[in-house]
């Protein structure tokens, strides 16, 4: 008995480390499409911690929830990161004594809290049947809550499909989707075939994909961003 | 089992959608096989005796069932909408023409589970659905921006007129713990009487009366077909068949008779001005709709939902075979206007449908049309005779513009041959159309055996509803009235054919000029709330930071200023006073004391201009410097407002720390 | 039947499925080209033995970590798939409550891993073999949560020895008649073969598989083919009733059906791979989001119906 | 595996989450803030509903409801950065002043 709750120490502050770990590197790290995947492992191991907590379905679900976002993230990372894989050195930040300061304040602050404020204990029973009693709360009682979830979840695809559309109230959208100009409706970059390319991929690509074009205005990011 | 009338024709509307079928013959086969099993669904309901319960959940249910009232208005809807539908499918445009059919289809479908819901709860959900279905069929030509637009415009209206429905559901909730339509017995005064007018809110909205019969007018940029089905047994109908199916519950609530009969009276005078003087021939027969739901309302509040039903089926019949000769006459004549029509020669068998059908609509004996009116006029027998009266009224009105419009549409006017933009329909399409209209004029023409003491008997019997004892004299009244109409709108016709188009009428023929009160009263006062708080917006708010640093600026120059006019006056007056006085001296006596003044001169000299040389220091410094500050304290105070979302974000940060602050200070 | 042999049988399985699967496409190659088959037996051992001496190459400038662990990933996923089958009535190897959820998870990993896989090789044809896998594989992963949801309905419970129990009476593959083939086209999907290869396929040189050689291609392959496997034990298992067979024998003889069950998935899932053909992306996108998953919603509403109490 | 440990672990998340939100100018990259952020909330979430509430099943239906939350955030967020990619072509926080009255 003692040393299975000993493991279960062990597994749980392992975890969290790689939680908090991976929750840090993914704002250290250079390409965004690790930075989503460092966000999917921070996710997978709170997930592991909550199946410690014996509530299965939640865990399991936040596993499989994250994968598919952060996933889409990763696409979306590419897009916008303008280099084809996202795997240019990039550091974008800005204010950041003042966001380094909140965030230690925060952490802090609730930290004190926590230690500070009595903390409730009525930990949940062994053989309580987390997954059961949830499904019969969510489409018992609280079934209007979780309704009015789901129909907030089809107004959000419904806008997201309006806000995103190629021809809606924004207009047709390829204009806009052509890759952006250097300054400010300039030309496309890339469009012109620039020789000073120092960056390692791409030569081939240049010409064979519009992932390619972007790829100098990161560079122009990278620069606003230093 | 009941279901099965509502989800039926909805069915057959997605069968249709589903089914790539582009053959109008083949479309309207199905539409009309859909429509017809509905038709024959009905009298097996009624003998099966079928009703419908869906338990939704422990406190919710769906009822539905059929009242002998119900069971009339149920097989109205398809028996109207069939032929509608046949016309649609051969004679509409061809674009789009499928999701035409089935939004009809649909549309039909709600209407039915609307007539057999027996709680309100059921009743809300065929409400919405018609509501949105008209929303999406006065649009069907979308592509001209300005049906959408009125499409919106109508919606809103009604929907306005939803609210209070769902009021009056919240209401019999509260008070019974129940939807249905048989605890409403069990309300109390106060409930009753929310139920009760909001009922009869969102009736008259739908139904188009006043105030909110502008929506019927701009509902005609939908498709003749549209009209035709929203009008004679759909939509509109919907608001004077649920008053006549809540009646009995609803009677007792003191003012509601009285408010139903104001309004329905109200509606049918000024409808009947309306369409009498307008022009256009859709508005006409928009604005006789409303008239003739006037006086099923009328007939609601006298206590006779039996007799409001009855005319609510006539009126069907030949609103919707009017509506369809109409369509025939534009596509013939290519517009709208009634004066450049007189197509009698031109199309002769739609002429004498259209005869038939504006004969019911303007009451002449023996059509079943008029006896129904008559009807409603006895009905108000009891109630007094200024409410027969204005129904008299009412019914000459409308024989006047019903004979108007026949007159001027199909009059036997020059055989006009039809300008070339306009496409002849292809005699399948002729035959469709013909068939339609000839199904719809049989129909009205068969309701003449209400005038038999023996049928109206057994109906009375078989409605299990009381009809209004005879009364000879509200009769002969009635008829005179109606002739003398029929003589009015023959004049007009013949000697006015333009009326309706000059600057004056043409305000009254729209509604009485209510569109322009309504955007007057309820639209411009919204915009303006929005351009106000916009405006709020743009100056107030962001006027604190820009009034900081005009503030300072101003004090600045303004202290300046000072300083140079007053302060560095001083010293310099102190100096040439010092000369002059210098000057006398030297003048007094010569040589003697020539030096010594000559010092005393330079000495107060360099007096003066180190004075002024300080003051001038010291008054700029005390003026201008917190002037400075203040400007700059303004400037800054600007710069803040950078638009940056993470400088936004910064703020709400730091927002949430000092509130954070405040709680623990607090908790301290 | 303690760990030690379950782990074991667990092992044995994989080798041996995937095995079987390789031989499988062999014969299904040869038949749908009409051409005799080569050496059967042997020739997915002596493919997967020349892979294993043959030099690995390098890309220029890849994710070392991922290009060297997505090939590691897949198997692993295929093995946490497998471990979920229940091999007898007695339970399965990890027995969880959320059982059917976990196996999403392995589905929407696997997406992330083949992504990777493309990914981490920062070079042309691998990126674009992985945008259009995500593209496609994460549509047709919702299409299968609606039918394991559906398939766990009658059983009201998400843990898999309980819907292995829910089929005493009838399979879900009778009772419901949609969830086999959609699923069929997940395991496609999974499994990266036939109208949903949209990752490693020929037009794109061998797609995320382009840059690979050498052992790490063998993991690659092999992790396919376990993949494969462990999707046609799931299939089994939630949708031909796993373990359970006739009514004398199911205690004793539940691996053995579950076997045999899997064999035929599997040879289903060949077959499927080689006769279907493959679309543009743009119009399998159509296809899934248009019929497919409004397919899957009928199917869970009929399953809701079925299984009301 | 305490309740305060748990928390303090769900806060230094929050507070990194809450660096990357105002330290990162992709908008991208900011909602990944958000993301760690809500992490922390449901990782507090499933504590307190796991030791302080006796697995009362209002706490799940939280975590869940936060899960929505997150799906939402990440739909219109991506839509509105591409609407905005679209129009201004602008895809970081500095190019993007038009709060500004």
């Amino acid at each position: 008995m003692n040393d299975l709750i000993s493991g279960i120490d062990i597994a749980f502050w392992a975890l969290a480390a790689i939680a908090v770990l991976s929750g840090w590197r993914v704002f250290a790290t250079d390409s965004m499409v690790r930075a989503s995947f460092l966000l999917l492992l921070s996710f997978m191991a709170v997930a592991g911690i909550m199946l410690l907590l014996a509530a299965p379905y939640i865990g399991v679900a936040t596993i499989f929830m994250m994968a598919v976002e952060m996933m889409v993230m990763a696409v979306f990372m590419v897009m916008f990161m303008m280099n084809p894989a996202g795997l240019n050195p990039m550091s974008m930040v800005h204010q950041q004594p003042l966001a380094i300061g909140a965030g230690v304040v925060a952490f802090i602050g609730l930290s004190a809290a926590v230690l500070t404020s009595p903390l409730p204990d009525q930990p949940v029973a062994a053989d309580h049947r987390a997954i059961h009693a949830l499904g019969i709360e969510m489409l018992g009682d609280s079934m209007l809550i979780f309704e009015s979830a789901g129909v907030a979840l089809l107004s959000a695809m419904i806008g997201s499909v309006i806000l995103s559309s190629r021809s809606g109230r924004f207009g047709p959208a390829d204009p806009g989707s052509r890759p952006p100009g250097l300054c400010e409706g300039g030309l496309p970059a890339g469009s012109v075939p620039d020789e000073n390319k120092n960056h390692g991929m791409g030569h081939g690509m240049q010409h064979d994909t519009p992932n390619a074009a972007p790829q100098d205005t990161h560079g122009a990011h990278g620069a606003q961003g230093s | 089992m009941l279901w099965l009338l509502a989800l039926l024709p909805a069915a057959t509307g997605a069968l249709l959608l589903a089914s790539g079928v582009q053959r109008r013959g083949t479309l309207a086969l199905i539409a009309g096989l859909g429509l017809a099993a509905t038709l024959a669904l009905v009298p097996v309901a009624v003998v099966a005796g079928w009703t419908g319960r869906l338990q939704w959940s422990g406190t919710l249910a769906l009822q539905a069932a059929l009242t002998p009232l119900s069971a009339l208005v149920a097989a109205l809807v398809p028996a109207v909408a069939l032929p509608v539908l046949v016309y649609a499918a051969y004679r509409e445009r061809a674009t789009g023409l499928v999701r035409l059919l089935g939004l009809l289809l649909l549309f039909c479908g709600a209407m039915e589970l609307l007539v057999i819901a027996d709680d309100l709860l059921t009743l809300l959900i065929g409400w919405e659905v018609v509501g949105a279905c008209s929303w999406a069929l006065i649009a069907h030509h979308w592509r001209e921006a300005e049906n959408p637009r009125s499409a919106r415009y109508a919606f809103v209206m009604t929907r306005f007129g939803d609210t209070g429905l769902f009021l009056a559901a919240m209401s019999a909730y509260a008070g019974s713990g129940s939807f249905a339509y048989a605890d409403l017995a069990r309300l109390d005064a106060p409930h009753l009487a929310v139920v009760a007018f909001g009922v009869v809110l969102s009736a008259a909205s739908k139904s188009g009366q006043i105030p909110f019969s502008p929506w019927l007018f701009r509902a005609m940029a939908g498709p003749v077909s549209v009209s035709a089905l929203l009008h004679a047994a759909t939509m509109v109908a919907a608001g004077a068949y649920l008053l006549a199916r809540l009646q009995p519950w609803l009677a007792p609530v003191s003012g509601f008779g009285f408010a139903v009969m104001a309004i329905g009276s109200a509606t049918a005078l000024a409808g009947g001005v309306v369409a009498l003087l307008q022009s256009d021939v859709k508005k006409v027969l928009a604005a006789s709709t409303s008239a003739h739901f006037g006086l099923m309302f009328v007939a609601v509040g006298a206590g006779f939902p039996g007799v409001a039903v009855l005319h609510l089926v006539a009126h069907g019949f030949f609103k919707a075979l009017l509506f369809l000769c109409a369509g025939v006459a534009i596509d013939q004549s290519g517009g709208h206007a009634l004066s450049a029509m007189r197509l009698g020669r031109t199309l002769p068998a739609v002429a004498v449908m259209a005869a038939i059908g504006a004969a019911s609509l303007a009451g002449l004996p023996p059509l079943g049309g008029a006896w129904t009116k008559d009807a409603i006029v006895a009905a108000t027998a009891g109630a007094g005779l200024g409410w027969s009266g204005a129904l008299i009224v009412a019914g000459g009105l409308s024989a006047a513009y019903a004979v108007r419009w026949v007159w001027l549409a199909f009059g036997l006017g020059q055989a006009s041959p039809p300008d070339k933009q306009v496409s002849l329909p292809t005699p399948t399409q002729a035959m469709a159309a013909a068939a339609s209209l000839g199904w719809l004029a049989a129909a009205s023409v068969l309701l003449s055996a209400l005038w038999l003491p023996a049928v109206r008997e057994h109906l009375a019997s078989t409605l299990s509803t009381t009809l209004p004892p005879e009364s000879s004299a509200l009769m002969g009244a009635a008829v005179g009235a109606v002739a003398l109409g029929a003589f009015t709108g023959r004049w007009l016709a013949v000697s006015k054919p333009t009326l309706g188009q000059g600057e004056r009428i043409a305000a009254v023929a729209d509604w009485w000029g209510l569109p322009a009160l309504i955007d007057l009263t309820v639209v411009a006062p919204m915009a303006a709330l929005a351009r106000a708080s916009a405006w709020a917006d743009d100056t107030v708010i962001d006027a604190m930071p820009r009034a900081v640093k005009r503030a300072g600026q101003w004090l600045a120059h303004a202290s300046a200023r000072i300083d140079d006019t007053a302060l560095d006056a001083m010293p310099g007056t102190a100096r040439s006073a010092s000369q002059w006085l210098a000057a006398r001296l030297a003048k007094e006596d010569g040589r003697v004391v020539d030096r010594g003044v000559g010092l005393t001169t330079a000495f107060v000299g360099w007096l003066g201009r180190a004075t002024s040389g300080i003051g001038e220091l010291v008054a700029d410094g005390v003026a201008s410097g917190p002037a400075q500050l203040v400007s700059l304290g303004g400037q800054d105070a600007q710069r803040l407002q950078t638009g940056l979302s993470h400088h936004a974000f910064a703020a709400l940060l730091l927002g949430t720390l000092a509130l954070g602050a405040v709680l623990f200070a607090i908790r301290l | 039947m303690n760990a030690a042999t379950a782990v074991g049988a667990t092992l044995l399985l994989m080798l041996g499925g995937a095995w079987l699967v390789a031989v499988f496409d062999r014969i299904a190659a040869a038949l749908v080209a009409r051409r005799p088959v080569g050496s059967l037996w042997l020739g997915p051992l002596q493919s997967g033995a020349s892979l294993l001496v043959s030099r690995t190459n390098q890309t220029e400038h890849p994710d070392a970590l991922n290009w060297a662990l997505a090939p590691a990933l897949y198997l692993v996923l295929a093995f946490v798939g497998v471990a979920l089958v229940p091999f007898s009535t007695s339970g399965a190897l990890v027995d969880i409550p959320a059982g059917i959820v976990l196996w999403g998870a392995v589905e929407s990993l696997t997406v992330v891993a083949v992504f990777l896989h493309g990914w981490s090789a920062n070079a042309l044809f691998p990126l674009l073999g992985a945008y259009r896998y995500v593209a496609v594989g994460l549509p047709i992963m919702l299409v299968s949560m609606f039918v394991l949801i559906a398939a766990a309905l009658p059983a009201q419970s998400l843990a898999l020895g309980a819907i292995v129990q829910s089929q005493a009476g009838l399979w879900n593959v009778v009772r419901q008649p949609l969830g086999l083939p959609l699923f069929l086209l997940l395991g496609l999907s999974l499994t990266l073969r036939g109208p949903f290869n949209y990752a490693d396929s020929a037009d794109l040189a061998g797609g995320t598989d382009a840059e690979r050689s050498g052992p790490p291609r063998a993991v690659w392959q092999w992790a396919r083919l376990s993949m494969a496997v462990s999707f046609s034990a799931m299939a089994a298992t939630v949708f031909l009733g796993g373990p359970l067979g006739p009514a004398w024998g199911t205690a004793e003889l539940g691996p053995l059906w579950l076997t045999l069950k899997t064999a035929v998935v599997l040879a289903l899932l060949v077959a499927a791979s080689h006769l279907l053909a493959r679309m543009p992306p743009s119009r399998m996108l159509t296809l899934l989001w248009t019929v497919l998953l409004p397919l899957s919603f009928v199917g869970l509403v009929a399953a809701g119906i079925e299984a009301a109490p | 595996m305490t309740l305060q440990a748990l928390l303090i672990v769900a806060s230094a998340l929050i507070g990194l989450g809450l660096y990357g939100v105002l330290s990162q100018q992709s908008f991208v990259m900011l909602m990944m803030g958000f993301e760690l952020i809500l992490n922390g909330v449901l990782l507090m979430t499933m504590a307190f509903w796991s030791f302080g509430s006796a697995g009362a099943p209002k706490g799940q239906l939280l975590a869940i409801l936060v899960m929505a939350v997150m799906a939402l955030e990440m739909a219109i967020g991506f839509a509105l950065v591409t609407a905005v990619y679209r129009q201004r072509q602008a895809d970081t926080t500095e190019a993007l002043d038009t709060l500004k009255h």
